[in-house]
């Protein structure tokens, strides 16, 4: 069994303070132990996108850091955007048109968005297709992914 | 899918960085962007006792102009960083046009230039790109310090020169020759994907608009970095008529190359598309070559 | 009354998912969890010599480590969930349902061979690597065909061969049919197996509580109710001592019906011994092993129509691959018997199904279920006679429709119900009209195609047409009740898996109940709410839990009525429904809330009247008489690159009739998925297994399932053809994306292809197996 | 998955035949063996720790040699299982000496992966073998040129070996990136037989220098 290692992380803007063990992948801390788990877990190889959050406000695979790796830095979940009272701009426009199904890659999807339309506020729909082409959705067929981010570019814009 | 336990060590300089590795050697392993390594982990199959952790040295993240007017990075500088940054566009844009086809956003957030190097997989873009450039690479380690050109760097599948204590610490491009065109094509299933195959193109006219040199790399046809040398000498002297062109991506498909199959592409099927992309690459960075400042 | 139902309405459970606030399985913790991971064979086909665990119960922090041999009697197969057909003469069938851990031999590669229960799934899988197993591998079957060779290794050794089942359906004489036809045409025709695919990987936890003596198992399941039923089976336990919950699920797609897996027998059993609660998450590379799988089939499939293309009969021999056991009976070749007449008016037929054991992931229905082979097999069938006689594809498939007078419309053979197959209503003209007229079909034909094609693009077109058999029986129930609050509170049995359940159930109850769809609570997938039912899968839930919801929506409408008759003393046809009020038309002041009424539907004081209930509750239950079969037409325009045999998709238009649309947003979400798939099932996705019955691309760097970059936009047009056979006229939808993908897959790439007279006879493809099919093409000539 | 292939060596086929028939050299060459015994005259039982690079795993491993023609040719067949897989394979190796003094290798084997390394490594696999088997004729080529100008000048030679450490890090490090993204191509019957007279042939010329 390997040291514990301290860890100070800032999630969602609360600062957090854990010990652990070096090998405790960012995904499953973030999930069992600060119990944050809208982060969900996918495929565990880095392709679902599933698990995206932003480390340092850019959107990183957590199944492919350690939590160890955090130490020092600020993670943003998405329970760091909106409330079920008040959902984000990006929530309220995937609710609107009906971009999501089973819900289970949303979040990852959230994540992977927020800073593409921070970087690009007016995407077309192919460089929308491009940016999520990292996050993989069963249910939707991505079209109705496409329509949200649309709607969430116009309301993010006004 | 959880990886094995390991000991870590966060070095924050890189002479402590090598004094790990002098002390671990085979045991260790440095971690970088870790997007290769850390899938490898939780499947159990890549198991290092020691992980060197290289995200905490800041001295491994740079990008800046080189005397000669080249270009120079810091091995840890992460591909969303290279993507962005103005220099590259401006000094390499071979490099600049090839980082939006890496993987994904989220693992060019945080996987490095000098990790991907390092891991010498023959399907990466930036190993083939390297050795197009003419591109070459620092090794440190405690006892030396040396550079290695990136065409002497590969050596097979996840093979390179780099001895167990050695680290790869930043990675140097010359500037551009006046006139030089640069592409690069891939076919991938996904966007994502690795490359079933990938061309890297850099060709150079000389003042009567004749291919004064050509550079082709092919991504994911053998165990490296492949260069297509007989397809280029083919070129040399030549004007870019399409049938030049032609004839030399034949030869890179019919001599160049002895691809293998997997379960996506057969060889023959690589052979196929290293002579379709090889054209449509030759032709584009040919026109680049007369059409743009470089 | 309002009309709710056919309203895009925004969805109530989204809030919850968008925010990351809702439950998943694997968002349980109960304080002392354990938690558990399987040491998996390496081998597809292997004796079980010897296993040594002393390594890893040593290991600190684990708990325990089961075999085969330390469940001792505890160690059973089974149980089968669906059991043969008992209707069809001749029928065999060789039940080998799957088994907990491996005991003498493993049957595919990742059986489960031993359960680990650690602190921690980082220890357990340490302990994992830990165990020393001396497995003798010996030859697999793994290819259909050679199966049932003499020579072939046997996956059941107690069987005499690799048969699994053998049944023969038949309608009319089709040899009698051949003998008169003016064309026959004989083909091969193969599909290769792919995954779910779900975000989601399967999980469960089990918490046993010893003093109350009650057990909850928080599970991954689209049949919440039936694992109650069998986990108190299994462990000796009343059902009203077991809770099974299915929480908010990452995606389904029919995988998660398969019951029971061996982990929702082994987690609840461990827990209960070791009396703390353990969790088991599936993680990826288990699921490409340990979650099952589907289409593969081969089939020897041949058409006889007149030289006016009408279709005089069908007749097919085909192999089914069942995996290494079958306890999912014969529901997926039963479901291809039933789609290889496609919507045609087929009076001959022939099938003849061999089911055979491989050592491979069993197979159980994945969205689609069979269809999608049988609509290929017709569809492929028919566009190469169209090609022969010189027919347009199109024509000719409005030529074979069934008449929409022929309904209700016999097939005379059984589905996968072991009922009569009977297809309820349709129109089937209109809506393949409409998807033409929508696609540009003629003016593609003669305009546009030939023009792309001579300045030498590679541009196809194609139509094709599909039934889908949906909303099948046995049974859902639904109990709805008007709260004090005066929300309504919705509790049936079937589970949710991103369908919307939570807004189009409470759209049908909204809109009997006057009140508005966020102020219906439903709940689903949990069996202390709502214990009678069987779970979603075959595209039933709008179908049968929706008219069960519908019927119990209407008797607690029926006691709200009377009840405010009374309070309000107006007569019955004079109350409103609306806004959460019984009104009295046109006396606006003479009103009383629903919360209100529910109140003095259960008084504190006093006595209830005789004959009555108290409360404003009802529950009902719906059993439709057959399924109902919703019909489609999908066309798609394409580009091929014919260097790189790249394909790009220009245009995708469904036109879909499903009978009544509950939420119009919610159904084009469930057709955009299933075309997703199906564009997977077509060109990415395939399951490659070597010759030993190793799995080569277990991960989802090497498993394609399709991107935001491969999936087109889509778009879709409805008809509603009302079905007969349930009060709401609903149809189910689920699968019917899926199922004609490859069909119009194949037919757009012969039609982009044309110089080349490409044939193709298989399913999924890829860039290079298009490459290495044309190259067989110019070899031959 | 089929290996099929040839290769020249630059010396007489007595010497290349010495060179990959030594059980000397068989049982002192394994990298990291923990423990290797001669279970019969043609009969190798062992336990492997290899340990390189990212890569690290116990590989329990058999290696029969059979059908000895000396110096023609010989059949080996390996069977490994460690904790991320399996491997079963044979190998034919036979050797034509040519005319100008130079010795042709045939090979041609046939090998099963299986477990997490096959179903996850496939992209690899291909391309690996090929890639060791490449290197490690190369390697053993040069050695091979080095001993013969050895004996001939009977002076340290000109070409320098690695050191074992270093030999060992270059053939295994190139193993040990396979197996972590496609196989345990270590195993590979004739690959396998290639690098273990490798790695012999370098311990002997390191030694011996």
């Amino acid at each position: 069994m390997s040291d514990l290692y301290e860890v100070a992380v800032t999630i969602n803007g609360k600062k957090y303070q854990r010990s652990v063990d070096p090998r405790l992948l960012l995904s499953d801390f973030l999930r069992h132990e600060i119990n944050l788990t809208g982060t969900h877990v996918g495929c565990e190889h880095g392709v679902c996108g599933a698990c995206t959050v932003l480390f340092d406000r850019q959107p990183v695979r957590s199944c492919l850091m350690f939590a160890v790796q955090a130490n020092g830095h600020e993670i943003i979940t998405v329970e760091g955007l909106g409330t079920q009272e008040k959902l984000h701009p990006l929530q309220e426009a995937f609710m609107e048109a009906h971009g999501l199904q089973c819900g289970f890659c949303t979040p990852g999807i959230l994540m992977t968005l927020v800073p593409f339309l921070e970087s690009n506020p007016e995407p077309d729909e192919s460089e929308i297709r491009h940016a999520i082409s990292g996050n993989l959705c069963r249910c939707t067929g991505y079209q109705n992914i496409v329509e949200a981010v649309k709607l969430a570019s116009e309301k993010l814009r006004t | 899918m959880k990886p094995a336990p390991f000991d870590y060590y966060a070095p924050t300089t890189i002479e402590e960085a090598l004094s790990l590795l002098a002390r671990y050697g085979y045991d260790a392993k440095a971690l970088a962007g870790g997007q290769s390594l850390i899938p490898m982990m939780n499947f159990r199959l890549a198991q290092p006792s020691v992980l060197i952790d290289l995200n905490n040295i800041p001295d491994l993240f740079f990008i800046r102009v080189a005397q000669e007017g080249g270009l120079r990075l810091g091995a840890m500088t992460r591909h969303a960083q290279v993507e962005r940054d103005p220099l590259i566009a401006e000094r390499v844009p071979l490099i600049f046009e090839t980082m939006p086809k890496i993987a994904t956003p989220q693992i060019r957030s945080r996987g490095t230039f000098g990790g991907s190097i390092s891991h010498a997989d023959p399907s990466a873009e930036l190993v083939t790109v390297s050795v197009i450039l003419d591109g070459s690479f620092r090794l440190r380690s405690q006892a030396g310090d040396r550079w290695v050109p990136a065409r002497e760097f590969f050596i097979g599948m996840f093979t390179t020169q780099l001895e167990p204590d050695e680290l790869l610490t930043e990675i140097a491009f010359p500037p551009l020759q006046p006139r030089s065109g640069w592409a690069l094509l891939e076919i991938s299933r996904r966007p994502h994907d690795f490359a079933l195959v990938g061309v890297a193109v850099v060709v150079n006219l000389d003042e009567d608009h004749r291919c004064h040199n050509a550079r082709i790399g092919l991504l994911s046809v053998g165990d490296g970095p492949v260069e297509a040398h007989r397809a280029a000498e083919a070129l040399i002297g030549q004007a870019p008529t399409s049938a030049a062109i032609q004839a030399a991506a034949e030869i890179a498909a019919a001599e160049d190359i002895d691809p293998s199959s997997d379960i996506h592409a057969s060889a023959g099927y690589r052979r196929q598309l290293v002579k379709v992309l090889t054209r449509r690459a030759l032709s584009l960075a040919f026109e680049r070559a007369s059409t743009k400042p470089y | 009354m309002p009309k709710i139902i056919g309203e895009r309405i925004k969805r109530n459970e989204d809030p919850r998912l968008l925010t990351g606030e809702a439950l998943f399985v694997d968002d349980v913790s109960i304080p002392g969890m354990l938690h558990a991971a399987f040491l998996r064979s390496d081998y597809a086909h292997a004796y079980l010599r010897s296993i040594d665990t002393s390594a890893a119960r040593e290991r600190p922090g684990v708990v325990a480590v089961i075999t085969a041999q330390d469940m001792g009697d505890e160690w059973q197969p089974g149980p089968p969930l669906v059991s043969p057909p008992p209707t069809v003469k001749g029928v065999v069938f060789h039940s080998r349902p799957q088994v907990p851990l491996v005991k003498d031999k493993v049957r595919h590669a990742g059986e489960a061979i031993a359960l680990v229960v650690a602190e921690s799934r980082y220890i357990a899988e340490d302990a994992v690597e830990d165990i020393l197993v001396d497995l003798d591998p010996i030859d697999a079957v793994v290819d259909i065909e050679k199966a049932l060779h003499p020579d072939a290794p046997l996956v059941h050794e107690d069987l005499e061969s690799n048969l699994a089942a053998h049944l023969i359906q038949q309608r009319g004489d089709y040899a009698a049919a051949r003998a008169r036809a003016d064309v026959v045409i004989k083909r091969k025709i193969v599909i290769d197996r792919g995954a779910a695919g779900a975000m989601e990987n399967r999980g469960i936890v089990a918490d046993w509580d010893a003093k109350s003596q009650h057990l909850t198992v928080w599970d991954t399941t689209q049949a919440p109710i039936p694992i109650r039923n069998g986990i108190a089976t299994r462990l000796g336990l009343s059902e009203s001592q077991v809770r099974v919950i299915a929480p908010f699920i990452g995606g389904g797609f029919g995988p998660k019906m398969m019951m029971h897996y061996p982990e929702e027998i082994l987690i609840p059993w461990i827990a209960v011994k070791l009396g703390r609660p353990v969790k088991w998450i599936e993680d990826r590379h288990e699921n490409f092993f340990a979650t099952t799988q589907e289409r593969t089939q081969v089939h020897e499939a041949e058409i006889a129509l007149t030289k006016d293309g009408r279709v005089l009969g069908v007749s097919h021999n085909f192999l089914h691959d069942s995996g290494a056991y079958d306890p999912y009976g014969l529901t997926i070749p039963l479901n291809t018997q039933s789609h290889v007449m496609g919507a045609y008016d087929v009076p001959n037929y022939y099938s003849d199904l061999k089911v055979v054991f491989t050592n491979k992931t069993l197979t159980t229905p994945i969205r689609g279920a069979g269809r999608p082979q049988g609509i290929f097999v017709i569809e492929r069938l028919l566009d190469i006679a169209a090609k022969e006689l010189g027919i347009d594809p199109v024509e000719i498939r409005m030529r074979n429709f069934i008449h929409p007078d022929a309904f209700p419309y016999q097939r005379e053979i059984i589905d996968q119900a072991f009922a009569p197959l009977i297809l309820d209503s349709g129109n089937y003209k209109p809506v393949l009209e409409k998807a033409a007229t929508m696609i540009g079909y003629d003016r593609f034909v003669k305009e546009e195609g030939p023009r792309l094609r001579a300045e030498g693009r590679h541009v196809g077109i194609g139509l094709v047409s599909f039934i889908e058999t949906t909303g099948v029986g046995p049974y859902e129930g639904a109990r709805i009740t008007v709260e004090a609050s005066g929300k309504i509170r919705v509790a049936t049995g079937v589970g949710t898996q991103g369908q919307g359940h939570f807004t189009s159930f409470a759209q049908i109850v909204a809109e009997q109940l006057g009140v508005g769809v966020e102020d219906v609570h439903v709940s689903t997938g949990d069996t202390s709410e709502f214990h009678w039912g069987t779970g979603t899968f075959a595209s039933r839930g709008a179908v049968v839990a929706g008219n069960a919801i519908h019927a119990s929506a209407l008797a607690v409408r029926y006691k709200i009525l009377k009840l405010a008759s009374k309070v309000l003393e107006a007569p019955e046809e004079e109350l409103e429904l609306e806004d959460g009020q019984v009104r009295v038309a046109d006396i606006p002041n003479m009103s009383i809330s629903l919360g209100e009424l529910a109140l003095l539907a259960n008084p504190l004081r006093g006595a209830v009247e005789p004959g009555t209930e108290p409360g404003l509750e009802a529950t009902a239950y719906f059993g439709p008489q057959y399924g109902a079969a919703a019909f489609g037409v999908h066309a798609m325009i394409l580009e091929v690159d014919p260097e790189t045999m790249m394909v790009e998709i220009k245009r995708y238009v469904v036109v879909e009739d499903c009978g009544t649309i509950l939420n119009p947003m919610i159904l084009e979400g469930q057709i955009h998925g299933g075309v997703a798939m199906g564009i997977g099932n077509a060109f990415y996705e395939r399951l490659v297994f070597d010759e030993n019955g190793q799995l080569l691309n277990a991960s989802l760097a090497d498993y394609l399932i399709p991107t935001a970059s491969e999936v087109p936009r889509i778009e879709v047009g409805h008809e509603e053809t009302r079905s007969p056979l349930n009060p709401l006229g609903t149809k189910g939808a689920g699968e019917a994306g899926t199922i004609p993908v490859p069909a119009l897959f194949a037919q757009a790439l012969e039609n982009a292809l044309p110089d080349l007279n490409l044939e193709i006879l298989e399913m999924p493809l890829s860039p290079n197996r298009l490459f290495e099919l044309v190259q067989e093409k110019e070899r031959d000539k | 998955m089929k290996l099929v292939g040839e290769y020249t060596f630059d010396g007489p086929r007595e010497e290349v035949w010495k060179l990959i028939r030594d059980p000397e050299v068989l049982s002192t060459a394994l990298p990291g063996t923990q423990s290797l015994e001669q279970v019969s005259e043609n009969e190798y039982q062992g336990e492997m720790n290899v340990r390189v690079g990212p890569v690290g795993g116990v590989f329990m491993g058999r290696l029969t040699v059979s059908d000895e023609v000396p110096p023609e040719s010989l059949t080996m067949t390996v069977e490994g299982k460690g904790k991320p897989g399996f491997l079963n394979g044979s190998g034919h190796v036979q050797l034509i000496a040519q005319e100008d003094g130079r010795t042709l290798m045939k090979y041609d084997g046939e090998v099963q992966i299986g477990g997490r390394l096959a179903s996850v490594g496939q992209r690899l696999i291909d391309t690996a073998s090929k890639s060791i088997i490449g290197q490690a004729l190369d390697t053993l080529n040069q050695a091979s040129k080095a001993r013969l100008s050895a004996q001939v000048t009977g002076q340290a030679v000109e070409y320098k070996p690695p050191s074992e450490t270093e030999f060992a890090a270059s053939v295994a490090k190139d193993m040990a990136g396979e197996v972590f993204s496609s196989s345990r191509l270590i195993w590979i019957g004739v690959a396998v037989l290639i690098i273990i007279i490798i790695l012999a042939i370098f311990l002997i010329s390191s030694g011996g220098s």
